[in-house]
């Protein structure tokens, strides 16, 4: 943290208020583009609507395929953030301050975006609220047993509770800048936001009580979110997927996928407005040391899975597994292994580790492994279930493609704005960890 | 005319307002009720919006329909030459439904698919829509009745003024009874000729018989009283005389039943559908059948084991004696010891029976194949027993395939001058050598009574449309012992008119005709010969009351007895040497009648289309059946496209690589590759009969199918085969299981635990039934009639081809097939719907209670509630449930075939099997209003219910009496994939094999 | 709401403003309001804060949420009960996720009820008694007194190093 | 400025329970519909006392009751001319004789009247009526309301499934029955 020594409060403020400032014609051209593939998207999922779901690539028996994938990949990446910026919190883990907004943020957003593919996938879009518990002339009510309910519950909640916790630890910092911002529209904007505060004894206080237990739910929840997601196969009876590791190995593979988008987020951030100081070699070493260590869970997780089917001697499971690394889809089968498995252990030589380049690279691949972990799980294992019979294979269609293109527009977009409408870093954690002005230190 | 809403139809309909008030058959009327339909239309979302929808009364009400209540009618399939009894359901005035008679001896209750899909005929919206005529430009163009007729009229009057009489043909198919009688009269009458063309005449089945026999007819073979059934390439299963008869009579002798069942020994190059029922399937190398007959004949009289006279024995001996089983096997490539033993077991087994002549097989030697065949049925004493020349059939008077040849040659001679059509498409069905479509350019007139547009018609000057079976009056025999009554069930669907009518009508205009055919309509020229009928068979009965019981029964039926024969001097003369090929290629090119379209006439109808195939699985084009060998030595994969070529053309499909074919030996379906024919058949699929040699079975004259060898090559050129199941292993996942004779009679093999085991949950409690069924592997055909029997019953839309190529086939109910390569080649079918699972998977993952499991054990879907998240097929074990990938749609008029009382589902619900829940809902209903119990087999669900071998039986489980509990309990009984403890409805009662040597 | 009146001193260093409590407190001058710009702990002792009451909104919020999801999922069942495969109509284990499920979302929802509640943020900006500084990098420490003591308390501020002092509602 | 939020959301609220107490309970009557021949069942079955099932003759033993014939109607107008006078309904003034004489006119071109519908159900709902009359002997005016005080049928109820429901919970004698009655399969197929 030597360079840090440079920092101070006004420094602090200054530099990151300074991110919001005008955007540049690259940001437009990008947010432009942006918003063109988003159309695209959109355009796709209405053309779906109107013709049916049999436009996408489904083919019998592979009911869940792309959608299903892209749901869990986002929840996936929504988990690291609220990893840093919860249970690191929690362990009062330093090197978290500097990103832990940027991560939260993109918590937000990528729970946004996974939100969208349940009903995306849905046959009858437009009759999703009947998944909702609410009264109706029907005196119809929901199946609490089935594992898509527990979905709309625990995404409802993560999103919600996400979002509060997003909010409320911007409010000092929102006041930061409603405090130096002159232009009245902004002013405006941010004096409602910052919802008065002004950082007095008695408001500190309570907020840091209650981000203190803001924390402390978010923990468990954001484990029981992607617990219940794995459930969504887990419970099943489908070989490949009916299997109680998932849990553990979803959470990991969840916090690991997450890990690399921060990285992938982070970089081109800090090089862009020049961030060096605030976010440190240090901070992405911690990074992809936990990012080692999940992927380790996870690889233990191949490889349990494999041993169990072969060892129960059930023959649908080692069917499935055997058709995963040899059948039809073994290609992407292997990719997962080379991304998730092989490219991480990089990350074990220091160099690599503090190179942020190699990581940047690395992060990319993870991203495109745990996609693919994801499409196998789904897809492989519903073309080659129980009945010999009624195996079929799947092939993608375009509108799927578009779709899955737009869904990441969308979760961009959200971030676009986000680095420029909110304060990316936290400006008040971050002089928390500065030391203190003391009149003994300018006597000194 | 009023409009119907969705489901119904908005098509104006001549004559209806007519029907309505004058005479005509009032019960058949359609239905002006709206609303009534409603059941057919579509399922919406939770509240749909209310459409102002107008509700339209009768003028008259008809006698005897009460809307909301359905009415059957007896009447006769004509969708091929067995002439089955059917029972068609009509539903305020609109036939949906057809099934089979169980008063009728001939198919007792079941059908095929092609009977089911008669339907599709009868709706087919490529119909003609009424009487056309060639105009100057020389198209066909519409017009009026009476104007088409006297048209005709005029040209008889031209060319009998010519005193030409002689040149008028009228060639039909095989139509028996009063229609046949009627058309023979007519054309005498004017001096013409009446030809009887059928595809599938099987003449050298008459001539064997006449040579050996001196009967020139073809009988009934009793299958169900034989133990041991041993066929030449006959196949009796798909298109061979009478399928369903055969079907039936097949599986009471094959059908596992207290400890025995009789054997099945197919011969032939390739094992078609009928040959998967066999218990030995002998690759014989084609065409030489003949003497593998005699080699048996000759083992067998040389141990003296045949019961005949010794002035017979000496005369046998003497046509038999160089026939020894070692020099028969190196001619038929057949092990010597398999002939000895064939032979023991043929003679020791009684009654036993051997059958020849299948289509496909029909050598230029087939007649001398035949009569070795009778040799063998001679001596092993099933003449008069198991074959039966007391009951023959009809089918005998048709013309041989050298009467039409020379008919072509005349045509071509000009010397035909006019040639009436009816219900035979000659341009497909004959070589393209023959040439007669140049042939019927000669004809100065041709007058076409087909309701479809096929390669034929399109040629004729004039056509004038006949009504389909299902909309007119009409009998039809198809052996001696059955007359069979075909009665409109509903009034014409387009502005079509009877035959019969047509010619009676134009008789009263030719002089000299008026007289002889003064009848008014058909319908009481029908009643005259029947009044014949009656007076020879119940001559104190009273009229009346004879043709209406005879109308309800669907017609009559008769026992009649075998007869004894004799072996005739003729045999002795007869020579035996092997049958012609033309071509100089290497290998066998086999076209096989297909059991899904015939001779190509089912080809139009979207549900034949659509079933697959039994052991390819392919749908909706042609194959070429090709052996891995072969395949291997060419470099050909599934998919690849063959070029065939003979020295008359060349056709070019995909192959399909298929173990059950010789690898001498190539095979292609007929059916397809029609030129028109309506939007399903048109340009699919390529038509084998096109390269086929003007070849004919020397002695019969009828025409010799396999007589040809061609040169296979590929083209480089690859597409996916669309089939629907790719896999054919089941993995040793004892899907589809299978147990020996030895070990049912020892008692000793692993029996399955059935009975509802440990379970964490507490047992499903059922109020008043649980619905459950079985089925019998050892019974299974794989003929796919159940599978069109639930599109028609269950309003299942049909995907398309490319639909089906994405597995988007919407069948609730699918016969899987599997290979087995242990002990020789074998096929296992295995009917795979949904199990109504005890402890079903997809119930507890629906968010919406869309699916559950409901009092009477049935696993209930209630598509409007469904949202669509398919959950519930990926949790299923047996992936049968089916989801609607979009809006599926019937074109104009195929709509007015739907079931009232299902639901048609629109896109992003899911579908399945409910076991006709409407079915068994109508009986619990009517058994309430008679205030007793539903009985046992009272309520039988459409798949059942069409299964020609009666392989499924439904029940209540609940009840400890009713059939299907004690087949649940059975020792061969087991559940599909039980171990994960789904629990199923369905108990599967395993194919039952002889043990192999 | 009543016009408050007290002097107002502005800091730059956090051990003055410490210092400045203190004295201040020994004055016996209960009645403070700190202003920094991150939370303090030194701050909060010098001024023995007691325990913040968020809490008990949480305890609330998340039983009424237990409770919520148990009834919710029980009742519901027991309306139309529809048997899928063999389940129970009551079947716990799964209930139990939409306990925890709502658990949570109740808990978090009422403290942040409990957060905007007592630390009183309601007024769109501050007007009196505030320095934008203090959201960068100054301390402040606002006393509410009487008219007789502002002079004292001002001389407390000074000696404690206060960069500034202003005067509200005087 | 947070109050104007808080109000905002108090409104939302209160409506979003608005709405749902609606659709929990709407049981909206619709206005009678502009039929072709202005037919008053009020007339028939209320003044002259015809009994419902001797034109809707099927109710008994179809799933539908069945819309009278023409002939039906003929039947009896062939002597029955109807007064030659003004009827009163809604502010307009009717002559019973002139609709009569509609109806012969449509009998002589033998054309049918098309009705418009007044009582709709859903296509995926089957609902028999034999089985509510003749079993259950449910009166018609249970879900068609007092017909014969109206002259232009118009619907009472909204025939909503909640509706079919509280009724099929409260014939039920015991709990079997009430599974019976509450399987969705009883109305959907």
């Amino acid at each position: 943290m030597n360079q840090e020594s440079a920092l101070t409060y006004s420094k602090v403020n200054h530099d990151i208020i300074r991110m919001l400032d005008k955007p540049t014609v690259k940001w437009w051209s990008l947010f432009i583009f942006d918003l063109a593939v988003l159309a695209f998207g959109l355009f796709c999922f209405l053309y779906q609507v109107y013709t049916g779901l049999g436009v996408a690539g489904y083919r019998h028996p592979v009911f869940w395929a792309v959608y299903i994938t892209n749901f869990v990949f986002w929840v996936g990446i929504a988990h690291s953030g609220t990893l840093i910026s919860a249970i690191l919190y929690l362990f009062r883990a330093r090197f978290r301050m500097s990103i832990y907004r940027i991560s939260e943020a993109m918590t937000v957003f990528a729970v946004l975006t996974a939100g969208l593919f349940p009903i995306i996938h849905l046959g009858r879009p437009w009759s999703f609220y009947w998944l909702l518990p609410y009264p109706n002339q029907r005196e119809l009510w929901v199946n609490f047993r089935s594992p898509l309910l527990w979905d709309v519950f625990a995404v409802g909640t993560y999103l919600t509770v996400s979002s509060i916790f997003f909010f409320v630890g911007m409010i000092p910092d929102i006041a930061a800048i409603r405090d130096r911002v002159k232009e009245i529209p902004r002013k405006i904007i941010y004096t409602i936001l910052s919802l008065g505060w002004k950082g007095s004894t008695w408001e500190w206080g309570h907020y840091t009580r209650a981000y203190f237990y803001f924390a402390a739910f978010a923990t468990p929840l954001v484990i029981s979110v992607h617990s219940v997601v794995s459930w969504d196969f887990a419970m099943s009876n489908v070989p490949g997927w009916h299997s109680t590791i998932f849990p553990p190995y979803f959470v990991a593979g969840a916090i690991f996928s997450g890990l690399a988008m921060v990285i992938t987020l982070v970089v081109p951030i800090r090089k862009i407005f020049h961030l060096e100081q605030f976010i440190t070699i240090a901070n992405f070493e911690g990074m992809a040391k936990m990012i080692i260590l999940t992927s380790l869970i996870v690889t233990y997780a191949y490889v349990v899975e494999f041993f169990m089917a072969w060892y129960s001697g059930n023959p649908y499971e080692w069917g499935q597994f055997m058709y995963r690394a040899k059948g039809d889809y073994a290609l992407f089968y292997w990719i997962m292994i080379f991304c998730n498995s092989v490219v991480p252990l990089l990350l074990w030589f220091k160099k690599v580790r503090t190179n942020i380049k190699a990581l940047f690279i690395i992060s990319l691949f993870i991203n495109i492994g745990m996609w693919f972990e994801r499409f196998n799980i789904i897809v492989i294992s519903l073309s080659h279930d129980f009945e010999p019979g009624g195996w079929g294979l799947y092939r993608v269609s375009w509108v799927e493609l578009g779709v899955t293109a737009g869904s990441f527009a969308w979760f961009f977009m959200f971030f676009l704005l986000f680095i420029k409408i909110l304060p990316a870093l936290s400006i008040s954690e971050i002089k928390e960890i500065l030391p203190a002005p003391t009149r003994e230190a300018k006597a000194r | 005319m009023s409009e119907i809403k969705k489901g119904g139809s908005t098509k104006p309909v001549l004559s209806k307002g007519e029907g309505l008030i004058t005479g005509g058959i009032k019960r058949r009327d359609f239905l002006k009720i709206l609303g009534v339909v409603g059941g057919t239309a579509a399922i919406t979302g939770g509240c749909s919006p209310e459409p102002v929808e107008k509700i339209i009364p009768y003028v008259i009400p008809p006698d005897t329909i009460i809307p909301g209540i359905p009415k059957w009618y007896a009447s006769t399939c004509m969708e091929c030459p067995a002439g089955c009894g059917i029972l068609v359901k009509n539903r305020e005035g609109r036939a949906i439904k057809i099934e089979g008679n169980p008063l009728s001896p001939i198919n007792s209750g079941g059908t095929c698919a092609r009977g089911q899909a008669a339907l599709q005929g009868l709706y087919n919206p490529d119909r003609i829509g009424g009487p056309h005529t060639r105009n100057s430009s020389g198209r066909l163009e519409p017009t009026a009745w009476d104007e088409a007729e006297s048209i005709l009229v005029e040209k008889i009057k031209e060319i009998r003024s010519k005193g030409n009489g002689n040149k008028i043909v009228f060639l039909t198919n095989n139509i028996s009874g009063s229609l046949n009688r009627l058309i023979d009269d007519w054309v005498n009458a004017l001096g013409g000729r009446h030809i009887v063309y059928e595809t599938f005449s099987h003449e050298p089945l008459k001539e064997a018989n006449r040579i050996a026999f001196g009967i020139n007819k073809i009988p009934t073979y009793n299958i169900e009283k034989t133990k041991y059934l041993l066929s030449f390439g006959a196949d009796m299963l798909e298109t061979w005389l009478s399928p369903v008869q055969y079907a039936r009579k097949f599986s009471e002798m094959h059908g596992y039943k207290n400890k025995s069942m009789g054997k099945f020994v197919q011969v032939e190059p390739r094992l078609s559908l009928t040959g998967v029922s066999a218990d030995e399937w002998i690759a014989i190398r084609p065409g030489t059948e003949a003497f593998l007959a005699l080699g048996i004949a000759n083992a067998i009289l040389s141990e003296g084991a045949a019961s005949v006279t010794s002035g017979e024995a000496d005369k046998l001996n003497r046509l038999v004696k160089d026939y020894k089983p070692d020099v028969v096997s190196l001619i038929t490539e057949v092990p010597t010891e398999t002939i000895t033993r064939i032979a023991k077991e043929f003679v020791e087994s009684r009654p036993s029976l051997a059958l020849g002549g299948g289509a496909a097989n029909t050598s230029s030697k087939s007649t001398e194949t035949l009569v070795a065949i009778n040799i063998l049925n001679y001596i092993a004493g099933n003449v008069g027993d198991t074959v039966n020349f007391g009951d023959t059939l009809t089918l005998s008077n048709a013309n041989s395939f050298r009467e039409i040849a020379s008919l072509v040659d005349s045509m071509s001679k000009s010397e035909v001058e006019l040639l009436l059509i009816y219900n035979v498409n000659p341009s497909f069905t004959l070589p393209k050598t023959l040439r007669f479509d140049e042939a019927l350019k000669k004809v100065p007139f041709v007058v076409s009574f087909s309701s479809f547009m096929d390669e034929t018609t399109e040629q004729a000057n004039l056509v004038l449309p006949d009504h389909t079976t299902l909309e007119k009056w009409g009998d039809y025999t198809h052996q001696d012992s059955v007359y069979g009554v075909i009665q409109p069930i509903m009034d014409p669907v387009f502005n079509t008119k009877s035959i019969g009518d047509v010619i009676l009508s134009i008789s009263k205009k030719i002089e000299g005709l008026e007289s002889q055919f003064s009848s008014n309509t058909f319908y009481d020229y029908l009643r005259d010969s029947w009044r014949g009928i009656q007076t020879r068979l119940a001559p104190d009965k009273d009229f009346e009351a004879f043709w209406t019981d005879k109308v309800e029964r669907g017609g009559i039926y008769r026992e009649i007895a075998p007869i004894q024969v004799r072996l005739s001097q003729e045999v002795s003369t007869v020579s035996f040497s092997e049958p012609k090929f033309e071509g100089e290629g290497a290998i066998y090119f086999m076209a096989y009648p297909s059991y899904r379209y015939y001779d190509g006439r089912g080809a139009n109808k979207p549900w034949l289309q659509e079933l697959p195939d039994a052991i390819t699985t392919a749908v909706w084009d042609t194959w070429v059946e090709i052996n891995p060998e072969t395949a291997r030595k060419i470099g050909v994969r599934e998919g690849d496209f063959l070029s065939i070529e003979s020295p008359y053309g060349n056709i070019t499909t995909q192959a399909y690589i298929y173990k059950g074919i010789r690898p001498d030996t190539i095979a292609v379906p007929i059916g397809l590759g029609h030129k028109s024919y309506g939007r399903y058949a048109q340009n699919r699929g390529v038509n084998p009969i096109e390269i086929l040699p003007v070849l004919t079975d020397e002695a019969s004259g009828g025409f010799a199918w396999l007589s040809t060898k061609v040169n296979v090559s590929k083209t480089g050129k690859r597409e996916q085969l669309v089939k629907t199941q790719d896999s054919t292993s089941q993995e040793g996942r004892g899907i589809a299981q299978a147990i020996t004779l030895k070990e049912l009679e020892s008692g000793v093999h692993e029996q399955h635990e059935l009975g509802e085991k440990f379970d964490m949950y507490p047992p499903q409690k059922y109020i008043k039934h649980r619905w459950g069924m079985s089925i019998d592997l050892s019974k299974c055909i794989g003929c796919g009639a159940c599978v069109t029997a639930c599109y028609a019953e269950n309003n299942i839309p049909v995907v398309g081809k490319g639909q089906v190529a994405k597995r988007r086939e919407m069948s609730w109910i699918r016969i899987e097939r599997f290979y087995h390569e242990d002990n020789g080649f074998d096929i296992r079918f295995i009917p795979m719907l949904c199990q109504h699972c005890g402890n079903a998977p997809c119930e507890p993952v629906c968010p919406v209670y869309a699916t559950y499991h409901n009092h009477e054990g049935l696993n209930a879907m209630i598509y409007n509630r469904c949202v669509g998240t398919r959950y519930c097929s990926n949790n299923c074990t047996y992936k049968v449930r089916r989801f609607n990938w979009f809006t599926y749609n019937w074109p104009e008029p195929l709509n007015w075939q739907l079931n009232p009382d299902v639901s048609v589902r629109t896109k992003g619900v899911m579908e399945k099997c409910t076991f006709c829940v409407q079915r068994i809902r109508f009986g619990e209903d009517r058994a309430r209003d008679e205030g007793r119990n539903v009985r046992d087999g009272e309520i039988i669900p459409a798949c059942a219910q069409a299964c020609p071998t009666k392989v499924i039986v439904f029940g209540d489980l609940k009840d400890g009496e009713s059939t299907v509990s004690h087949l649940a309990k059975d020792e061969r009984g087991y559940r599909v994939l039980q171990e994960v403890n789904t629990q199923p409805a369905i108990t599967y009662l395993k194919k039952v094999t002889w043990d192999k040597a | 709401m009543i016009k408050e009146q007290g002097v107002f001193g502005i800091f730059s260093y956090i051990d003055s403003t410490v210092q400045a409590i203190k004295k201040l407190r020994e004055a016996d001058f209960k009645n403070l309001r700190v202003f920094s710009p991150f939370p303090s702990h030194e701050i909060e002792e010098a001024l023995e804060r007691r325990e913040s009451i968020v809490r008990f909104f949480t305890l609330t919020g998340a039983t009424l949420g237990a409770l919520c999801g148990l009834t919710l999922t029980i009742l519901t069942s027991l309306d139309w009960p529809i048997r899928t495969s063999a389940k129970p109509i009551v079947s716990l284990p799964p209930f139990m996720i939409f306990v925890f499920e709502l658990t949570v979302l109740f808990g978090s929802l009422a403290t942040l009820l409990g957060l905007l509640i007592n630390s009183r943020l309601r007024r769109n900006a501050p007007r009196i008694m505030y320095d934008p500084r203090f959201s960068e990098d100054k301390f402040g420490i606002a006393v509410v007194c009487k008219i007789e003591d502002i002079r004292k308390v001002e001389e407390i501020l000074k000696l404690s190093g206060a960069d500034e002092i202003q005067f509200e509602g005087i | 400025m947070k109050k104007l939020l808080k109000g905002c959301s108090g409104v939302l609220l209160l409506s979003l329970i608005f709405l749902g107490f609606y659709l929990y309970t709407a049981e909206s009557s619709t206005k009678a519909p502009e039929q072709p021949i202005f037919f008053s069942h009020k007339i028939h079955s209320g003044d002259n006392q015809i009994p419902c099932q001797y034109c809707h003759s099927y109710v008994t033993e179809s799933t539908m009751p069945g819309i009278p014939s023409m002939q039906k109607c003929m039947g009896c107008h062939t002597f029955i001319a109807g007064k030659d006078e003004e009827y009163k309904y809604d502010g307009k003034a009717i002559n019973i004789q002139k609709e009569i004489q509609k109806v012969k006119e449509y009998w002589d071109k033998k054309q049918p009247i098309s009705w418009i519908r007044v009582n709709y159900l859903p296509d995926f709902v089957y609902f028999t009526h034999k089985r509510h009359v003749l079993r259950e002997g449910i009166e018609c005016k249970t879900c068609h309301g007092e017909v014969e005080k109206m002259d232009v049928v118009q619907r009472v109820y909204r025939l909503q499934m909640g509706w079919c429901v509280s009724c099929h919970q409260e014939k039920a004698k015991d709990g079997d029955e009430l599974t019976k009655l509450k399987d969705c399969l009883t109305c959907h197929k």
